[in-house]
């Protein structure tokens, strides 16, 4: 058997075109892009679930609910499926009736909105949680001085239930960028799909593997080390050091 | 007005398959090309699952199919499909040390890869499965390819042409030869590949007709294929 | 002593817990400069009354007038009043400064933050006359080294002050203390209860709710004493302590020696 | 990192019976049941007796996935928690650093470069194919097992770190101060400790194993959503089949769910 | 009084942390039957000498024997001392009832649990035998009701007498209490008290570590008085209590009433 270096055909990975680099990196900014987007989608519905969670009333509470158990006890590749194909048939049908017509829906779009709906339950659930971990009493204190309550939401609560919030979101974050590469099973041309079939054109399936791995694991890395300035910016104030 | 065509996003050479730089090639690349321009569309290509590529169409995500789509009278239930714009018979690869005849008889015991969702799933489910061969089924293609020349299964079943191109390959010339043809079934293996569009839209319907037509007729058609092929693609 | 003008005036205040009803008619006034105490045993419904008369807890009926100005109530349609007017709350609650019996200070904000957040956006003050001001108050109770530290950072009685400070900012009629020094120990009870008598000197309108008898005596110019949901007894404080009525004041006032 | 299960943990909260009846309820109630008959009426299901024995079989598979892989997966997470607590250097980086790696790269790449990758490098080595794994290693299902293992013992090794480590040191002390040997307090008071503290997030995890089991069908396993993937195949059905699958996992999840919460009212915990 | 078996002996005991001496040299024997107290200020090196008796804490020199049986100590390599034979520190430490201050009681077994884990994991006695001799012990420490809680259900008083239970199981030579009252309110420290003083009069050889001057008085065979890092002075406790010697002891003493 011919020895360990020549089984590796690292030209297979230059950005040029002969290799497959380029290729492989334009997959990784359109996961990049969709785990962003997805993420951002994910908290906005996120706070307005985490919101009607707690403030709503009982009819949105329950809708809430609904949502949130259904999302998180079904596989995110079985939601994907659903939320690709008839989620965003729905869209188009309710823009339709609206008299918007059918928008175009890109796959960049549908991604965003795929992740986003499945992150959103989560982040609905994260901060609810640091929501209700403020301190009630300083949501008092606003009150008692003459706050109204989207000031008291502005200036207390979120910034109060941040440091709550941040590691639960962390994981979300770390989750969004693996779930991206669900989207491969969907045919989207995100960084999985992309080295799957860079694998399969040139057969170097381990070697593609690996560098998509590597890849998926620098976000993540990358991500820790933010996410570590980010904790320690917001938890300033929250505890004395030991 | 812009048409999002849909390719199975897998290598699928000689017809579509993605290269290094990230754009599609391949004998039905040309064929999409030349096909539009004669029809006046702005063709995008989209790539989408190939299990997932109808309902992609019927959801709207893509406005037509160009993966190499058999027409058959199951499909047509869903969806509606051009003319056939070429025409391939299903072949059956197996391993250069392994001798045996490309029938449920001489399957039987074995293990045969097909890919999901096409033709050849649903013959070898309809003639090999019940004659004792393990039917296993593959998202792509290249993937049964894959595990053919990996020795996982004995033998694959898919489109005459796809497979030759196969056997080309590095990989598939040190592994593997053409076992033969199978037999042919028209109810299920259809009547040539044709370009798959929703069902209903007649306008877009008759513009790829004329187009196919028109390409066929000004020597278009003949002049990309003989890039890839050196003998008639669009069959009898 | 002459006429003054009226802080606030509480009339037949009823408060009901489902069915348990703390509160049962109660009616007080306070006139400017006044330092009212409310003294009784725990669950009298001291704290429910002080947090009815800035609407943190809506009242069952009854009116509270501060300066002049009814809080406008209307029926919130499960048997209980709410302010008509959501606005007004926010105004007339601007003008009264609460301190709890936690401090409840914002822990995500450092002292000085938390002082000139109400005056900046509530009352629309300027951030640096905000911050002068702040400034002059946190060096009056003693906290001026300690205005960039966070809360968390504080010991109790320092949390107090700055609690007390917050409460200063907003220029407040009437300051509202609900047991002041509960949590605290006898040297920083001294603390905080020295910042209190000289706010007393300034004739500034207070009511306290307290357990320290010996500070309401020094301190206040009027006592109350809650029992049963109700005014059991009142009066200046020589008398409330000197001479108490009712059996159960008496009663009260010998439990804690 | 240490919260990666919070989210599925607060699946892990059912509502309480006494205030589940209320009047706004029963109207969305009946609502969902109207959408319900609506479904059900409306929507194809004439598909369903047809492979409702490919169905049970592949709930099986996925069952059986997921109570193996959990298993397999658990024994590997005590090591791998435990080392990364005490261990010597060498095997503490060795077991965070797999953490790590598998924990920051997506599931599926890993199934994919298990079952393709080394899939495609066995023809290279002919010893392998003539030696007795081939047929095992032939299949597919020994590479599912093998991923998901993986994926689980790292993500429960983090978990066991944490149990492991937040075990109150007195109570180990306690047990060497009654002359246990230190095998017998890991058996008998640290380990036992520690998985019960591990219990609730143990619940929330399985249940996200739960959801990565059909990931294994992308590599050839016959699970249910791989007979689901075939329904819609072979019928062209698009929605009803996913409705299904959906429901079937709802479904397991909930039995998970409650069978956890038996095991963790077996020993009573004080507080919240 | 005859003369009685020496229960342990530790002789000219060092403890060093790092560049703090902690212990610098203790020597003290006690007989069977001998109730042993410990006082001293906080920090003086009490638990640590404690926990050095049953190796929980390594010493820096000096050796421990139990019943006669030296443990064997070898050279660390890092300046300290090791056991040289752990399974001879085992079967000893199988014989010292310790009582921690904070209990640990093992959270994840229920009370009778607790009591019976060293009997039959580490002596090996039979499971029926040690559950009824665990029910005996915890009926006189009047936990028999209990037997089938979870710690975290019982009340301080109750899981420290759980924890006595659980140290008396092994039928120890030697019982070693570190501060068995610290963490109690009055009534349970009088409970728990009552169990050790019961303890006493069986004769059964304790050692403890105690800030109840008044029971070390009335229970202690001998108190011990350590500061410093040695042992300043000890005796009978009259001798200590009522005729203190040394002025750090005469200090100690009135600075306890
Ligand atoms: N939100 C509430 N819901 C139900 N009951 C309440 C609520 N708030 C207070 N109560 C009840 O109302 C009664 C009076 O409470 P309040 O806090 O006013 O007492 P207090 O006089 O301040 O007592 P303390 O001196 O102990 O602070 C108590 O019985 C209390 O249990
Ligand atoms: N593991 C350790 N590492 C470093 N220093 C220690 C350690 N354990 C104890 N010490 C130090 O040794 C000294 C004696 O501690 P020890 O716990 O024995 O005191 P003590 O007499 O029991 O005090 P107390 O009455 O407060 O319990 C203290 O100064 C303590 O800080
Ligand atoms: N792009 C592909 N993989 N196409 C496979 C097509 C196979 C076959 N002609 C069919 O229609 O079923
Ligand atoms: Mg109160
Ligand atoms: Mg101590």
């Amino acid at each position: 058997m011919a020895d360990a270096g020549s089984l590796i055909n690292w030209s297979l990975l230059a950005i040029q075109p002969p290799g497959w680099g380029g290729v492989l990196l334009g997959g990784l900014w359109n996961s990049i892009q969709i785990a962003v987007g997805g993420y951002g989608l994910g908290l906005v519905l996120g706070t307005g679930g985490a919101m009607g969670k707690l403030y709503g009333g009982p009819v949105t509470k329950d809708l809430l609910e609904v949502y949130t158990t259904l999302v998180r006890a079904v596989p995110e590749l079985v939601l994907i499926l659903i939320l690709y194909y008839a989620g965003t048939d729905v869209l188009n049908q309710m823009s339709a009736a609206l008299g918007w017509g059918t928008v175009d829906i890109s796959g960049l779009a549908a991604g965003i909105f795929v992740i986003g709906v499945v992150q959103g339950a989560y982040s609905t659930e994260v901060l609810r949680g640091a929501i209700k971990a403020v301190p009630a009493g300083e949501i008092e204190a606003a009150r008692a001085y003459g706050m109204s309550p989207t000031q008291i939401m502005r200036r207390v609560t979120l910034p109060a239930m941040l440091p709550h919030a941040i590691p639960g979101l962390s994981n979300l974050w770390l989750i969004a960028t693996k779930d991206t590469a669900l989207l491969a099973v969907v045919g989207f041309s995100e960084l999985t799909l992309v080295t799957r079939q860079a694998a399969g054109s040139t057969k170097a399936y381990l070697l593609f593997f690996c560098a998509a791995g590597v890849l998926y694991l620098m976000i993540t890395l990358v991500s820790n080390v933010l996410i570590g300035f980010i904790e320690r910016h917001y938890r300033r104030g929250m505890t004395r050091p030991a | 007005e812009q048409v999002r065509v849909g390719f199975a996003a897998e290598p699928y050479p000689p017809f579509t398959s993605p290269d290094a730089s990230g754009n599609w090639e391949g004998w039905e690349v040309d064929f999409m090309k030349a096909m539009c321009a004669e029809a006046k569309l702005d063709c995008v290509i989209t790539p989408v699952a190939w299990d997932g590529i109808i309902p992609a169409l019927t959801s709207n995500k893509i406005d037509m199919i160009i993966g190499s789509m058999s027409i058959t009278p199951e499909r047509q239930q869903t969806i509606d499909f051009s003319d056939k714009y070429y025409n391939t018979l299903p072949g059956i690869i197996g391993p250069k040390d392994q001798k045996f005849e490309p029938t449920p008889e001489g399957l039987a015991g074995k293990t045969l890869g097909v890919q999901v969702a096409t033709i050849h799933q649903v013959y070898a489910n309809k003639y090999f499965a019940p004659a004792g061969v393990t039917v296993k089924e593959y998202q792509t293609q290249d993937e049964a390819n894959n595990d053919l020349a990996a020795g996982r299964i004995d033998a694959v079943q898919a489109d005459s042409v796809a497979m030759l191109e196969f056997l080309k390959s590095e990989q598939g010339a040190a592994c593997c030869d053409m076992k033969g043809m199978v037999k042919d079934d028209p109810e299920v293996l259809g009547l040539g590949v044709g370009v798959g569009l929703r069902k209903g839209e007649t306008e877009l319907k008759d513009k790829v007709n004329a187009a196919i037509k028109a390409i066929r007729e000004n020597g278009k058609y003949e002049e990309f294929s003989k890039k890839y092929f050196d003998f008639d693609i669009y069959g009898g | 002593m002459t006429e003054r003008a009226e802080a606030i005036a509480v009339t037949d205040l009823h408060k009901r817990f489902g069915p348990l009803e703390v509160l049962k008619g109660v009616s007080l006034t306070a006139h400017e400069g006044d330092v009212i105490a409310i003294i009784g045993g725990s669950g009298s419904g001291k704290s429910t009354f002080l947090r009815c008369i800035n609407m943190l807890e809506l009242p069952s009926a009854g009116t509270v007038t501060i300066h002049g100005e009814t809080i406008a109530m209307k029926k919130d349609g499960h048997g209980g009043m709410m302010p008509s007017d959501r606005r007004q709350v926010q105004r007339i609650r601007s003008r009264l400064g609460m301190v709890f019996q936690s401090f409840n200070l914002w822990q995500h904000m450092t002292i000085l933050e938390n002082v000139i957040e109400a005056p900046v956006h509530v009352l629309g003050v300027k951030k640096d006359e905000a911050v002068e001001r702040a400034e002059a108050l946190l060096r009056r109770v003693g906290l001026y080294e300690k205005r960039d530290a966070y809360p968390a950072f504080l010991s109790g009685g320092q949390q107090q002050r700055a609690a007390i400070a917050r409460a200063l900012a907003i220029q407040p009629h009437v300051m509202l203390f609900d047991e002041p020094t509960s949590a605290l120990d006898p040297e920083l009870v001294g603390e905080v209860l020295s910042v209190i008598g000289d706010l007393a000197k300034e004739k500034r309108t207070m009511i306290l709710v307290t357990h320290e008898m010996k500070f309401a005596r020094n301190v206040a110019s009027h006592v109350v004493f809650l029992a049963g949901g109700v005014i059991e007894e009142q009066g200046p404080p020589e008398e409330i302590f000197g001479a108490p009525k009712s059996e159960r004041l008496k009663k009260f006032i010998s439990s804690i020696h | 990192m240490s919260e990666q299960t919070i989210s599925a943990m607060a699946l892990t909260e059912l509502p309480s019976k006494q205030s589940f009846f209320k009047p706004h309820r029963i109207v969305l109630m009946a609502i969902a049941a109207i959408l319900v008959f609506c479904v059900v009426w409306f929507m194809r299901w004439d598909w369903v007796p047809r492979y409702s024995g490919r169905l049970a079989y592949g709930v099986g598979v996925t069952l059986l996935m997921l109570f193996s892989t959990a298993f397999i997966g658990f024994l590997l997470a005590v090591p791998i928690g435990l080392v990364q607590v005490t261990g010597p250097w060498p095997l503490k980086m060795l077991a965070k650093g797999f953490c790590t790696v598998i924990r920051g790269t997506p599931l599926l790449l890993q199934l994919w470069l298990l079952y393709y990758g080394l899939g495609s490098l066995f023809p290279q080595f002919p010893s392998i194919r003539s030696s007795f794994l081939w047929p095992y290693l032939r299949e597919a299902w020994p590479y599912g097992v093998a991923a998901l293992t993986i994926s689980f013992a790292a993500y429960e090794g983090e978990v066991m770190r944490g149990a492991f480590a937040g075990v109150p040191r007195g109570e180990l002390e306690a047990a060497r101060a009654y002359g246990m040997s230190p095998f017998t307090a890991f058996r008998r008071i640290w380990l036992p400790r520690a998985v019960h503290r591990a219990l609730p997030t143990l619940n929330g995890e399985t249940v996200l194993q739960l959801k990565s089991t059909p990931l294994v069908a992308t590599i050839t396993v016959i699970d249910v959503y791989a007979v689901i993937s075939k329904v819609r195949q072979e019928t062209y059905i698009t929605y009803e089949p996913l409705l299904l699958l959906a429901l079937i996992y709802l479904c397991l999840t909930a039995i998970l769910v409650v069978a956890f919460r038996y095991f963790e009212s077996k020993i009573p915990t004080r507080g919240a």
